[in-house]
């Protein structure tokens, strides 16, 4: 969640949202698109230098953060890469009980353009994720005329995602002090718990804010300035 | 319940939320090829049209409700954040989206879990820009839809209320598994045995971490209900 | 301004929550209303709004009886406003610019006259250097201060303030009754408090509730000097009363007064 | 005892939370640990429990280094636990009986032994009447109490309560006080709140922090006797500590004491 942090104290936070944007776009319809692998490379390259060396985000956050989706990366890569046959097809395999498992030279340069594509565009996706906060982003919406609904959703939802998600945490220590989670047994319980507390706690602030907006004198509209 | 108004809503969120996306497999950024990205967008394109339309009407009756669905979102957002037990020890998260299928009817949830699954690729770095389309329609679409099928479907039924809970999010999860690797099966074709092949492998692989856990999730969703229920 | 009329309130399940409640708000600039917990003061504080229709009894505004149309109520609230305790239920966007211009936007001012208001209020809550923070960033204090300059944004006539001082240390304690005193000059304000001292120091003329009823009633240095009356309403006494009444010391009001005369 | 040793603790984005601290929780029975919002005492409340890690120094449990395993940390826990600051947060269940045995089903204690600890939990608090309620119909201070119940119900040597008096009103601040001096007899504990009349009355040893520091300690009179180091930490002085610095009287640490005399 920290990455959020960041969208506000970089050094770029301040930069033209409208280019950061425009740029990262740019960048992920290349890679998707074009997708060569030089390319990719080129842009991982470009993306990263502009996140940690322009942006300074400290280099081993942004590590930590390249590497979240590392397990479904590796299992799918893994899936694409070896394939099982009676056929013996392969450029590398093993042979187990009359089958082969193996990878094919197709799959091998089909992996590595993945993964260079995979890259590229978690890189582009990051420098938007590190360098341009959610607020600066809903303003970029609004003027590309995305639907005045999803926005003040946008807005709402992001505020109260920072309202449970402290909430989550104290609650969640609570129960961590009184033993709710030591064995399988206890934290299942206690998740149970913890999500039911939440949830309760949803709707007691749902009817709170509901007080405060009318004396906000809400006319059914959360506008923001451009 | 001091209000039962809240009923169909707690059922409905529980549904929705915690099930399809819940523990879902993002996929992730850059995974796919344009061709895919684009063709999982196009399909979920009707159904957030749709919902769309759909919420900017129910606002106009009760403006509040925009607040309530705010709310909502931030709640199964932040469910992503939390590490659910799951049987092989490691942590997964779950993701939640959605919200009041019966109150608000399907739709509304895909767009809610539209906005959730942004949020997760640009605070959690879940999912993806270029994946969103895909993962939307797995996890916003596919997922919700099957739970709240089943539970509309059940609710009416003799079977025992808790166990109709414990299906329709537990059935939910696995459907948004098997589209997923579908999605992950159809975009890259095993070149020895072609797309049963590798449709059989992705299917294979994910289903070690993904059926316990649906099970696992359907257990957990019907006992928070019950929870809610007896509050 | 605001009196109270013989106003009764219940819940939905039959309990009697307010039970022959009269104030006359007209009574002093700054009045505190006290009470234990479950006394009554928050319900009284939604009546006060009109978000909670009394059962029997009026409010009366200006002479004239609230009407409870949503019309009626939006002209009300223009001039009677209020700060919740919990900041957090009060800003709803994550850029504190947009979350104080909620209200004049509401009103459909244009961004410019928005622009001077916002800052004014930042200014008065001494938080302009906030403006483009995002909310989930504050401090308690902050996000307190950033709440109640949405609501002064305003410029309401009068402003109830619900445990202004709740969950803040003894520094931004200090800070806030500044700015309540500021804004006081202004404004008719009515405040709700479990800080005696707080209370003492601030308000005019004080409320007593317990159990939904109006206990007492006088000015702030009368009603603290009711001991039987305090201990009804399970409160206590402000020390400088304590002193006053234990060590034979004159009566004074402020911390300042009696270690300049002693 | 807890000791704890130049300890450092840093957020992830690398804001320095904790700086050199050093405490001997042993120096006193009720330790009393004060500063500003932000200043960093939940931060510190939280690596005590070894909820946090520190960056740098150690948590030393009767003179042994707290050692971060979840076997350890369990172990640690049953003699070293802490009551939050907001009692909504910490009740889970929708009957408090099921609340306070909470922690001892979780340890797997049999039944029987957990009604007759649950019992005396809630006996120790003053609230045995409140049983078999529902959590969700208690008062804010029934609450509170029962929270408190949750936790004694462990019997720790050590127990941290975050402003235990925070939200409540004169009469319930009263009851918490009478409560924490009857707990006092059996267990080291350690208070922070922003309340500077309540620490004096019921702390023997202070810690004054700021900015993630120490930056004073010492018996209660002669901490609070330091002008100059609380206006650092932009605390205040308890107002006996005023009166004898402004009044010449003879300072005194209980108000008893004061009337009493005079």
């Amino acid at each position: 969640m920290l990455i959020d942090k960041y969208a506000y104290i970089n050094k770029l936070a301040n930069f033209n949202p409208y280019i950061k944007f425009t740029m990262v776009a740019m960048a992920l319809a290349i890679a998707t698109i074009v997708s060569n692998n030089y390319v990719n490379i080129l842009i991982l390259i470009t993306m990263s230098l502009l996140t940690v060396v322009v942006g300074g985000i400290p280099l081993n956050r942004y590590i930590k953060a390249l590497l979240i989706p590392l397990v479904f990366l590796v299992v799918s890569i893994v899936s694409v890469l070896i394939s099982i046959s009676q056929k013996d097809v392969y450029v590398a395999r093993i042979e187990v009980l009359r089958y082969y498992i193996g990878f094919t030279e197709e799959s091998l340069f089909q992996s590595i353009h993945i993964l260079t594509r995979v890259f590229a565009c978690l890189s582009a996706t990051f420098f938007l994720a590190f360098t341009t906060s959610i607020n600066q982003l809903i303003r970029i919406f609004k003027k590309l005329r995305v639907p005045n609904v999803v926005i003040e959703l946008l807005i709402l939802t992001y505020r109260s995602i920072f309202i449970f998600l402290e909430e989550m945490q104290e609650i969640y220590r609570a129960q961590e002090i009184r033993f709710g989670y030591s064995g399988y047994r206890n934290s299942f319980r206690s998740t149970a718990l913890l999500m039911k507390s939440l949830f309760i706690r949803v709707l007691q602030k749902y009817e709170d804010m509901v007080i405060s907006l009318e004396c906000k004198l809400y006319n059914g509209e959360f506008k923001i300035g451009d | 319940m001091k209000n039962k108004k809240y009923l169909g809503f707690i059922v409905s969120l529980l549904l929705i939320v915690t099930p399809s996306i819940s523990y879902g497999m993002h996929i992730m950024e850059g995974f796919l090829p344009a061709k895919w990205a684009l063709v999982w967008t196009v399909l979920s394109l009707p159904f957030l049209i749709y919902g769309i339309l759909k919420i900017d009407k129910m606002f106009k009756n009760d403006t509040n409700a925009k607040v309530l669905l705010g709310l909502a979102g931030g709640f199964t957002f932040v469910l992503s954040a939390l590490k659910i037990p799951s049987v092989t020890g490691s942590c997964s998260h779950p993701t939640g989206v959605g919200l009041g299928a019966i109150l608000f009817g399907p739709t509304v949830m895909t767009v809610l879990g539209t906005i959730v699954l942004l949020f997760q690729s640009l605070l959690l770095a879940h999912g993806g820009l270029t994946t969103l389309g895909a993962n939307v329609f797995s996890m916003a679409i596919v997922g919700p839809f099957v739970s709240y099928g089943i539970y509309a479907g059940l609710k009416k039924s003799k079977m025992n209320k808790t166990f109709v809970v414990f299906l329709a999010a537990a059935l939910g999860d696995l459907a948004t598994y098997i589209v997923t690797a579908t999605q992950l099966g159809v975009a890259f074709p095993d070149p020895v045995t072609g797309i049963a092949g590798s449709l059989t492998s992705f299917l294979g692989i994910f289903a070690i971490t993904q059926v316990p856990l649906a099970i696992v999730e359907g257990i957990l969703t019907a006992i928070v209900y019950n929870l809610l229920v007896e509050y | 301004m605001i009196k109270i009329e013989a106003l009764n309130y219940q819940y939905e399940d039959g309990t009697k929550a307010l039970v022959d409640v009269n104030m006359d708000l007209g009574k002093g600039d700054v009045i505190g209303i006290i009470g234990a917990n479950g006394s009554g003061k928050s319900t009284l504080f939604l009546n006060m709004l009109g978000i909670l229709k009394p059962r029997e009894g009026s409010i009366k505004y200006q002479g004239k009886i609230l009407k409870y149309d949503r019309k009626s109520l939006r002209e009300y609230r223009k001039e009677v406003t209020m700060v919740f305790q919990d900041p957090e239920k009060q800003l709803f966007y994550s850029r504190v610019y947009d979350d104080v211009a909620f209200t004049l936007r509401n009103l459909n001012y244009d961004e410019n006259h928005i622009q001077d208001r916002v800052n004014t209020a930042l200014q008065k809550v001494r938080a302009e250097e906030l403006k483009d923070k995002p909310t989930h960033f504050l401090s308690y204090g902050q996000k307190k201060r950033v709440a109640i300059a949405g609501v002064l944004v305003m410029d309401t006539k009068v402003l109830l303030l619900d445990e202004p001082t709740a969950g803040l240390d003894p520094h931004m304690t200090r800070q806030i009754k500044g700015i309540i005193k500021e804004v006081s000059k202004e404004k008719k304000l009515v405040i709700s408090s479990h800080d005696m001292d707080f209370i003492y120091e601030i308000c005019d003329y004080i409320y007593v509730l317990g159990n939904g009823r109006v206990l007492g009633e006088g000015e702030t240095k009368e009603i603290f000097l009711r001991t039987s009356l305090l201990e009804e309403a399970l409160l206590e006494k402000p020390w400088l009363i304590k002193i006053h009444e234990g060590l034979g010391l004159p009566l004074y009001r402020y911390e300042s007064e009696l270690f300049q005369e002693n």
